[in-house]
């Protein structure tokens, strides 16, 4: 699940070298749209129009891409389901009778889960841009220049870091564990979990207090450093952008009312 | 012999990742020991975990006693129990709360009853002389008997086959050769031992053949001696040569010992040397070597046979002897390389006493045999055994014999 | 369980991050104190952090498609308290939508009010409550867990019918169905996630 | 020479626990290469940490440059910029999500301006040869280069003594005689390096001297021959004697090499019996030795020289001579050991080319000028430099002096 992060996936991303703030604007101004658009056009559009930046000059392997987007699937799924049962307006196109409920999907809650499903997909995949284009080390950067508190930034610096070596602790016991049939059955397998959390827990914390040593090694009065250089702005693809939100600004304004279902 | 675990052409990638195993073919038979050597990150570690199942290649077949690994939960776990691994880091691998609940954690899981489970447990630490730790928490021990620990733990399992990933790591000098003796003993005892190491010094005169990884391949595969001696493929593979071997190439291009010679231990290279520039002139008297039992010999005191016996150099092979070198107080003099260093005294004319288990008694007689065969000088090897008053004279039907026949 | 990225409509993803934020700020102001006070609590709680994402990460064994938060975020409530932890949650959740694309940014300020914030603050009371108490400490862990767990859920449900109200029975009876349809899988799930994190409860102070 | 570092009759125990350091003194020269060897728990990482103050003694003093250490934090921060310490895991060392971030920690720490931290961290990362790896993090690392980013992480502080915790542990051979190579270019350049490690084999030839540790005491503190050479205390401190060494006392006792004499390598060991065996009858005609600097060198293709020459072994000392030779496609034959092996090929009468950086230059004329003179041989140390069309013609004053020298 780490080994094939996105972080790492992010690292060798060909958009590297677009300037960080160009890409974020990018995600996050299709992801806004995205979200306040009342019309399942905008999304659409979007979704579909960065799934093909990431495809096709981004060098994706679709096949990561597609299981990728169908990862929350299970959740959407689930809760579309209910919303179709709960929401009203319009005609009931179908009705039911569980027991003593009157189950009914009527246009009205149709129209309004296809606007859910589809601001889903393109808010999603906003996300997905920047999360397979710019890697945590380039964010942490921006979030430092965008003055979020310095110890806020300063902690996730250190998680990050973390996070891979911890990780590798959780599977290397984990191995141990599966090779002497460790998770045989459900009541072992729960206490084989604990003791395999509980020692995490304990590793974690001695890693933090050699952290503190190794720290005071380096004369540690309170700086981290940030990275020396990051990708200058470059004109012409921040104009991209700014065109290309335009432009989505344009359809919103333009599909305010669109509806594709009755 | 029969073969005991096989590798098809197997291949791995790491999902969404680049290829680590990259078509390896080998196999290994009952009884022997391995050493996978090459650099880090030539995918040591995954073939190994292929051998348990824990790493299922992407293509080609991995066989266990001649059977095809099968993937279902149930047939894993008769696999993992035939073949046991032990983990590079044991602090990975050790994590209940006391040594008693570690090494009970595989037959637990075996199903076994509260009786059976004891008895494993208690018969493994036995085996890696750690009675009496049962109730210790495991991070209180030194880091020898951690990986003890966790050795126990699989042998309580009863794996016909160990693997064990850098067993040496972070052990010091003298806990690493204990170890290297102790995977001997479970290999005396018929277990298949397989080891990756890049440690060559310890894998050259331990193994029976050594595999050269490189990259997901082997590049070599053979008798320790031509698979280190490959000065291009050794350097290719990010090892050195072990010293031994270096040097007695050195030697023979200067003509100081026969070409085609490798040695594989200084009493190897020693002879060698001496045969070149003496031509055996080996004229004075020679030492003996006696060999005492500890398993059988409870009721002599060894303290008082050496009180009888002039200067004479004491070795003990095997965990329960060394404990019983110090349950007596006696010095030893070699812990480690223990019969060739004996041999060494005896050319010069000393004596010196082994102490060993039953299981080693033989491995003692053997060694000197062979060594005497090669040589052709005798050496006596005596056995100092309880019920006799004086061992001096009395000679194992099988010391004489090996000695008489190292004569002909 | 997160509410992943775009499910909700842009008035509720402001209402719950207006929610959320005093908590993140007064949780900033009590690290940043504590930064002062002692520099050496910035790498344990770094490092604490990335066991709570790991632990967050890993799959529970025998149910699967579950996350166990609570089980971090529990830990992390009893180590530094409520403010804390909501910063720590923030920051996992952050996360877990940049590495593991689960959740999202705009749905963000939800999930830190259901996940980071209110678990926690219920079950933080509820451990004050039982701490003087003759209750057993692992009873008391198992409580606390299961309980923050639980809540967890029904604050989820909540936002979900607060935002997605039913045409008959409004907001009550969409809250019922969510609530309903996710107990399947969350009651048994906070009951586990109670009983692993009293074991590793356990086994922490056996060592 | 100046005393750098001290410790005056130090004791430690941990709070509430038993005592580790149970008075030790002793005192590091400015220059020196000193290893600390011992068991695992023997308190070397201990001792270690107690030269940059991480750890207090409870009772004795510390001192740095003659001064005893004050243990208020602006002083502890001069004491830590002066004495730079490398942790033994890589993993714990490393702090920061990127390579530059996390060797321009310590320089940002010390205040160091934007500038001032780049032009820092760029040097620190050109000398342990990881240019191009800024913005990588950590942990797409393999072992080798994580060690050698916590390296320069310490370097960018310009620390004048080094200290390290097991520098090899976790490393395969290679990387191991790489990273004493490393340690040996910083110790040309006059930094004083302290390293613990059980690994004899690497101490034993590296070390101007050992200090054997055995429970919280020194057991030895001597030149490494004599060190090593003491079965007893190296048996006591659970080291095993170094291969060489242990050789050399059995060839020793079989007179086939003189008394007394204590061979650091295999070109020692060689001599000697050469030595004892033909007592000096060098008649063949020797090989050369010719040094390229690969700082000075830019404009020279190695390549086009090595055409004209017949077959030549090329080594290459120095990290930045093994990234000249692999941008320049030669196949190296040596790559550890480079000079030692080099005589050994002159004195079967072959030639060889070392690639080597400025500071290490010097090195190699000594080596073979001090082996020269000791054996009464005279081995041709040639330049390869970038302006001169022919340089088997041009040797070096300095060659020619050292040579001469050794003809005396």
């Amino acid at each position: 699940m780490i080994e094939a992060n996105l972080d790492s996936i992010a690292q060798k991303s060909a958009f590297r070298h677009i300037n960080p703030g160009t890409k974020l604007l990018l995600a996050l101004g299709s992801l806004i749209l995205c979200l306040i658009s009342p019309s399942p056009v905008v999304p659409l559009f979007s979704g579909v129009a960065l799934s093909l930046l990431l495809l096709g000059p981004g060098k994706l392997s679709p096949l990561f891409y597609g299981k990728l987007l169908l990862g929350p699937a299970a959740f959407v799924g689930m809760s579309i389901v209910v919303l179709l049962f709960m929401l009203g307006g319009g005609t009931a196109v179908w009705q039911t009778q569980v027991w003593w409920l009157n189950l009914s999907i009527t246009t009205g809650a149709i129209r309004e889960s296809i606007i859910i499903l589809c601001r889903v997909f393109g808010c999603s995949i906003s996300l997905f841009f920047i999360t397979l284009t710019t890697p945590m080390t380039d964010l942490f950067n921006g979030m430092k220049k965008a003055r979020i508190p310095i110890e806020l930034v300063d902690m996730m610096m250190i998680m990050y870091r973390f996070i891979f070596i911890i990780y590798d602790q959780a599977v290397e016991i984990w191995q141990a564990q599966v090779m002497r049939l460790g998770y045989s059955r459900p009541k072992e397998a729960i206490h084989s979990f604990a003791m395999l959390s509980g020692m995490l827990f304990i590793s974690s914390w001695t890693a933090g207090e050699d952290l503190i040593h190794a720290m005071d090694c380096r004369c540690y009065s309170g700086v981290f450093p940030s990275l020396d250089q990051t990708e200058p702005v470059k004109i012409p693809s921040f104009l991209l952008v700014v065109v290309y939100l335009s432009g989505l600004c344009g359809i919103l304004a333009l599909t305010l009312t669109t509806t594709v279902f009755p | 012999m029969n073969i005991i675990l096989e590798a098809r052409d197997v291949r791995y990638r790491y999902p969404g990742g680049s290829e680590v195993i990259k078509g390896i073919s080998f196999h290994v038979r009952k009884g022997e020991k391995i050493a996978l050597v090459g650099p880090n990150g030539a995918g040591k570690s995954t073939l190994l975990q292929m051998f348990n199942g824990m790493v299922r290649p992407v293509s080609g077949v991995m066989l266990v006693g001649n059977e095809p690994i099968q993937y279902d939960s149930a047939s894993l776990r008769m696999i993992r129990k035939k073949v046991g691994y032990v983990l590079q880091n044991s602090d990975r691998q050790i994590i209940a709360p006391t040594v008693y609940q570690d090494v009970a954690f595989g037959p637990a899981n075996l199903g076994y009853d509260e009786e059976k489970i004891r008895e494993k447990v208690t018969h493994a630490l036995q085996h890696v002389g750690l009675e009496g730790f049962e109730r210790r928490p495991p991070h209180h021990l030194s880091g020898g008997e951690k990986k003890r620990v966790a050795i126990a733990g699989i042998l309580a399992m009863d794996p016909d086959v160990l693997v064990f990933d850098e067993p040496t790591s972070d052990l010091d000098p003298a806990g690493s050769e204990d170890l290297m003796e102790l995977l001997d003993e479970l290999n005396q005892e018929g277990k298949t031992v397989v080891i990756s190491t890049h440690d060559v010094e310890l894998a050259y005169p331990w193994a029976d053949r050594a595999i050269l990884m490189l990259d997901g391949r082997i590049l070599q595969e053979d008798v320790p001696e031509i698979a280190f001696g490959n000065q291009k493929n050794v350097r290719k593979a990010h090892l050195s040569m072990p010293m031994i071997l270096e040097l007695s190439q050195e030697l023979e291009r200067r003509g100081f010992i026969e070409p085609g010679k490798k040695p594989r231990s200084i009493l190897d290279i020693i002879h060698s040397i001496q045969k070149v520039a003496t031509d055996s002139q080996q004229c004075k008297k020679l030492g003996t070597i006696t060999v005492c039992n500890v398993d059988r010999s409870d009721d002599v005191s060894i303290r008082t046979w050496l009180e009888s016996r002039e200067i004479i150099a004491i070795g003990a092979m095997g965990t329960r002897a060394k404990q019983r070198a110090a349950t007596e107080h006696l010095t030893l003099e070699f812990t480690y390389g223990v019969i060739d260093k004996c041999i060494l005294r005896a050319l010069r004319g000393k004596d010196s006493l082994i102490l060993t288990t039953t299981r080693m008694v033989d491995r003692v007689s053997q060694r000197v045999d062979s060594y005497c065969q090669e040589s052709s000088v005798s050496i006596q090897v005596l056995q100092l055994q309880g019920s006799e008053p004086d061992p001096q004279t009395v000679r194992s039907e099988q010391a004489v014999s090996k000695a008489d026949n190292s004569k002909m | 369980m997160h509410i992943m990225e775009g499910f909700l409509p842009w008035q509720w993803c402001l209402v719950w991050w207006i929610i959320a934020i005093p908590f993140l700020v007064l949780g900033v102001i009590q690290l940043r104190s504590m930064i002062k006070k002692d520099r050496d609590n910035l790498p344990l709680l770094g490092v604490c952090g990335a066991f709570i994402f790991i632990l967050s990460a890993l799959k529970l064994p025998s149910v699967t498609g579950s996350c166990s938060h609570p089980t971090g975020t529990g830990l992390s409530t009893m180590c530094f308290g409520v403010f804390i932890t909501s910063v720590i949650g923030a920051i996992v959740l952050l996360f877990q939508a940049l590495f593991l694309a689960h959740g999202g940014l705009s749905t963000m300020g939800a999930n830190m009010v259901s996940m980071a914030i209110g678990g926690p603050v219920v079950g933080y009371a509820l451990y004050k409550i039982l701490k003087d108490t003759s209750v057993n400490i692992y009873v008391t862990v198992f409580l606390v867990s299961a309980v923050a767990d639980m809540v967890t859920y029904i604050i989820t449900s909540l936002e979900l019918a607060l935002a997605y109200p039913a045409a008959v029975g409004g907001v009550a009876a969409s809250f019922g169905a969510f609530f309903s349809i996710f107990a399947v899988t969350q009651i048994p799930l906070s009951i586990v996630e109670g009983c692993v994190l009293a074991l590793v409860f356990k086994y922490i102070v056996a060592l």
